[in-house]
């Protein structure tokens, strides 16, 4: 049952690598020290250092939060804002496609996940589905880092890609979680009848709800809303201020971005001495998972026709792991599952692999395939 | 001035369920709780998952008569021990107006 | 001794609605969208939204505080900066009028506040003066919002409307509080004799020092101040980066408002429920007398010689409610008073009113009076 | 490591009230005290008027010998518990170097 | 529902000791510590450093045996007590699967 | 052995005095008008004004440190950009100098502190080691708040001043902990035997390290370094949201200044009260200190070739005395000492003092030694 997506996943991988020669092996290396030598993965890696000699930066939690829902907002806001023009000009016409693309991979790469770490790594159902719902859903932040990439590039992403983001945010972590639960229930009736006392009825859907009602989507639908609406209904000098506030190329956007990487790096630092205790078929899913899920994304983003840039970030968000709509849902539906998989894997091994490697490999997958 | 003997039922454990034992608490007949943030470090806390943005491990505290605060123990013990960081203890409290926290 | 207001209300509404004819309604209409489409009020209604739905939309309170400081400090500098330019060019010529309509009005909707809660809508003394003492005071967001929607409509107000907030914040509580503590004293010595315990001595005296100096004061009134001091004594490029940062029609400020707005939707939201507990007669008075109260400050805006923009913020200000200042003086002064129903009416009825329907409303009112 | 038999007296209630129970509890004998946040929920808590912003619940500990808790406890009782939300308690503690906290 | 007696050692103090202190009493048998952020007031108080951006004051408390909570509390004393602003008090407590928290 | 530098202060005092003719004063006067009627140094006196009359404003702490990681990152960003202009025209030949100068500053003024403190105001061996350890290094915030007067009167301080301040934080701190360790553990050592109980061993060298990878230090040199190399790697356009940012001339900069200020006038203005515990010889040395020091960095400024604006940075700083890095460190290894002293002493007389005399005192200063 599980075979097409195992052939799949074994079929790309040495494709991938042959279809790679010198050339393109070059033009990344030089993508790379364009990307990894600009403030925002300088950033990350100076959090990575502060923890690694035991520096004193704090940031405090308040301030990496004020930052998220901020990002949320601007995310949501201009992609509303420019989903308005697109829709003004185009109507539904280039948006379809894409969407569904993006909806067709928030199914299949939790399944892909699971399947990897249940068959190929050995992890017990609660784990591997655990995990899976990490991968499965997308991280916002690796989106604006690789929305700044492709700008930095010259090849800007087509309008409504933080439409995409959010569609992809919800459907990978509830997929995984009604596997982990239907897959591990068999078992839990059993112990809970030789113990004899009433156990807690499943959580499973109140926290289906928790994430589809959580703070990254409703801020980010909720903007892209009133992003939307605004631009339809105001005169430009009037939301300009708005626009200024929230715009992506903007100072607050990037300046926001470079502090909020430092807090990343701060934390992913911290887990890096758990990379010892998951174990080296953890660290490898890490890394190549979501270099397959990067091509799948930026593949079907080349056939729904969207451009380079736009292939790029949609590749960059498949290949991201969630390290904040998962982890509590996952936390409470699957007690039994050890978080520290699945933090460390997301958090401190594809992080920072999209961040610094990942996002111009899929620029250079996404000329590849032959996006413009 | 008079004073009620009650218990202290104090549980400290991962953020994700603190809430949920607090709702809980008040349905086994406890008539408040008092929840706080902590830092917590114990022999499972690795497990905590909040990653980021948020403290990972909370107190809750009831006022409550003996068989409430056994009711409260026992569900604890029972759904939260064995996955999930936490630990609960109780105190001998002398609690002013005790009677509005009896059987509320 | 109350037949003066009581009579003067009855007066105002029917008359008020008799003028308003089938063409006002349909450019109060208009207004309304022009208003209500824009992110501002959109973010609002997002926070009223999630709170309905359970959504996990959470701004920490360090957030909400901080931009809290921000506006009120905004606010502030930016008045004392136009106050500056007014007084240069006409002395206090201009200032004074309005700035005595304002006290005026200050001093009497406490009292029309008082009147009908105590003898129209029956509720006890205690609760009647601290619901008066929220509605004698002001909403510096709900001044924050009218001054954005008349700059949008090209109308921008009189320079010195921010001296007129800082002028309206104190008389109000002060006056309600003091005729609560007083109407009430003689029940409270009875209580006390009776119990035969040391009561607290009152803390009135210590409440009102506490509003007088409270946060909003301070920052609007001394920002005031230096926004004057530093527009006099430096030259203008050194003050153009001050200027840029508080600049009320800027991104900062604007952006800022927008994430307020969304907090107030989240808190108003929460508080919905008790509309229910709070009764209709309650739920009346949110909607009435502000808009008796807007007509009020827009007539005496008018009288006093401010232009349709200003008439349209003196009447926003002062139709709005308190919730900052006025809360915690009124717990303490008024222990017995049930603060579910002042804050309920001022933050969950009389805020989204103003916000949504009073600004636009007052537009057309001040039209009506002749303010140009 | 003598230590001495003392009381402990912990005070929950509305913020807008803890600042002044803690100064009265130092003028009523305390030697000091110790306020901290809380997130609390009890039969009357919908009355907290802070309405954002602000932690709407705090808690205050006293460290004191018997006469004292019995002050501060009545003192509270008097004064709070009929308008405002708030519950206290006493608990028996053992102090180390417990002869600085009496009488000062 | 079997219960531990165990005994609950709270250290109240100086912000800038506080995390040794939590670390050392792991060091000297505890399972673990739950630390939290207070606004402590007593005879030194005007002696706390951190001069502004963070509490000044922290919580420490450890559910230890008799003989660790001995040591903690002779530690904190010798080492602490003389130039640093702190309190220390142990309370009796009775702890859900108390077993886990001796000798660890 | 420490009569040279008790000496040379002795010498320099008077000296100054006399050199100081009537006219300098009153171009000091008119400096000190610009420089006091501007909102930074305005919003310091309303803090102080609102402890004074016990108002309410209250700056959430989590504010505070969010305004301190962005002025610090803010500092190392703008001072690596400059950094790599400097360098890429003139090499390290125009840094070396003043660099080498700055480091003997940091060696030298804990000595002096300590020598003045012990032997002049006779405090106790730990007293003065803990205050010369807080004197010895450099605040920042008066570093921002000294370039931005600088910069108002049109002479911008050389790019490279943020190095500068980066160097001096932790020397002085370092010197005077060893030097009291030194000189106390005698005492120590003798009452430990006595006591008959294991005491905690020194925390020197743990207080050491914390100071030199502390919170400070970390941004400052780590942005530092990410803005060098990123000035040198990025195309300029790229560069400049991080540019708009972070610049120091910028609104976010000089407003965000704005709001520090306000938070250090609450907290030096509770400071106030203990003017009277700590006696006129430290009230005194909190003035003078700064004045001799500033001096000090003046000349070898100079002497180094800084120009106007840098000469009168590198006074302003040389004269500041820590109060974030120094007081955490000094705690733990100086317990005996007493904080109120050395607190008071940095944050409620010389803070205030060089904010509204020194930096103007210092600028006369630097064209008295012919600084251009
Ligand atoms: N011995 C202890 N004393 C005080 N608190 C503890 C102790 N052990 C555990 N805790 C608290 O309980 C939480 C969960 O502990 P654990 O289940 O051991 O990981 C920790 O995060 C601590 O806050
Ligand atoms: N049974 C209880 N256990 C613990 N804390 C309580 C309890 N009841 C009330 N509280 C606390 O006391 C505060 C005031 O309670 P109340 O006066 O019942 O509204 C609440 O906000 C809680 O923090
Ligand atoms: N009597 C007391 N009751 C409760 N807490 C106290 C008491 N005395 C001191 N404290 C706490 O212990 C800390 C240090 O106290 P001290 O050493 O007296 O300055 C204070 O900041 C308070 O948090
Ligand atoms: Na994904
Ligand atoms: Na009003
Ligand atoms: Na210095």
């Amino acid at each position: 049952m599980f075979t097409l997506p195992l052939a799949l996943l074994a079929g790309w991988m040495p494709g991938m690598m042959a279809v790679v020669s010198a050339e393109q092996i070059g033009r990344v290396l030089e993508s790379l020290e364009r990307n990894l030598l600009t403030p925002i993965p300088l950033c990350f890696v100076l959090g990575l250092i502060c923890t690694q000699i035991h520096g004193g930066i704090k940031i405090p939690k308040e301030l990496y939060l004020s930052i998220a829902i901020f990002l949320l907002m601007s995310i949501g806001f201009i992609g509303g804002h420019e989903l308005a023009h697109e829709y003004h000009e185009h109507g539904v016409a280039t948006i379809w496609k894409p969407a569904l693309a993006t909806l067709v991979l928030g199914c299949v790469t939790p399944i892909t996940s699971y399947v990897v770490l249940r068959y190929l790594c050995r992890f017990s159902i609660a784990d591997a589905a655990g995990i899976a719902a990490h991968y499965g859903s997308t991280s916002a932040v690796t989106y604006a880092v690789a929305n700044s990439f492709v700008e930095q590039t010259q090849h800007p992403a087509d309008a409504f890609l933080p439409t995409l983001v959010t569609i992809l945010e919800c459907p990978g972590i509830a997929i995984a979680l009604v596997l982990g639960a239907a897959l591990s229930s068999r078992d839990r009736a059993a112990k809970a009848r030789s113990a004899g006392v009433a156990v807690r009825e499943s959580k499973l859907g109140e926290a289906l709800y928790e994430v589809m009602t959580g703070q990254s989507i409703m801020l980010m639908a909720g903007l892209l809303v009133i992003g939307f609406v605004s631009t339809l209904f105001m005169d430009a000098k009037a939301f300009q201020p708005f626009y200024d506030f929230f715009q992506s190329k903007g100072m607050l956007f990037r300046g926001c971005l470079c502090i909020f990487l430092l807090e990343m790096g701060l934390v992913a630092g911290e887990r890096l001495g758990d990379l010892v205790k998951v174990g080296p078929a953890l660290v490898a899913f890490g890394i190549l998972m979501p270099l397959v899920h990067g091509f799948f994304g930026v593949y079907l983003g080349h056939l729904a026709g969207l451009n380079l840039g736009g292939c790029t970030v949609l590749g960059a968000i498949v290949a991201s792991a969630s390290y904040i709509a998962a982890p509590p849902a996952v936390r409470l539906t699957l007690p039994e599952a050890n978080p520290t998989l699945s933090i460390t894997a997301a958090l401190a091994i594809t992080f920072p692999f999209n961040i610094a490697f990942g996002i111009p490999i899929y620029f250079e997958m996404a000329k590849l395939v032959g996006a413009t | 001035m008079q004073l009620y003997p009650l218990k202290l039922v104090t549980v400290v454990g991962e953020t994700v369920i603190m809430s949920e034992i607090a709702k809980e608490g008040v349905e086994l007949g406890a008539s408040g709780y008092t929840l706080s943030e902590v830092i917590g470090h114990g022999s499972r806390s690795a497990r905590n998952v909040i990653v980021t943005g948020a403290s990972k491990t909370m107190k809750c505290e009831f006022v409550v008569p003996m068989d409430v605060a056994e009711k409260i123990l026992k569900h604890v013990s029972h759904n939260y021990f064995e996955h999930y960081a936490c630990i609960a203890w109780l105190t001998d409290v002398q609690v002013v107006r005790g009677q509005s926290y009896i059987g509320s």
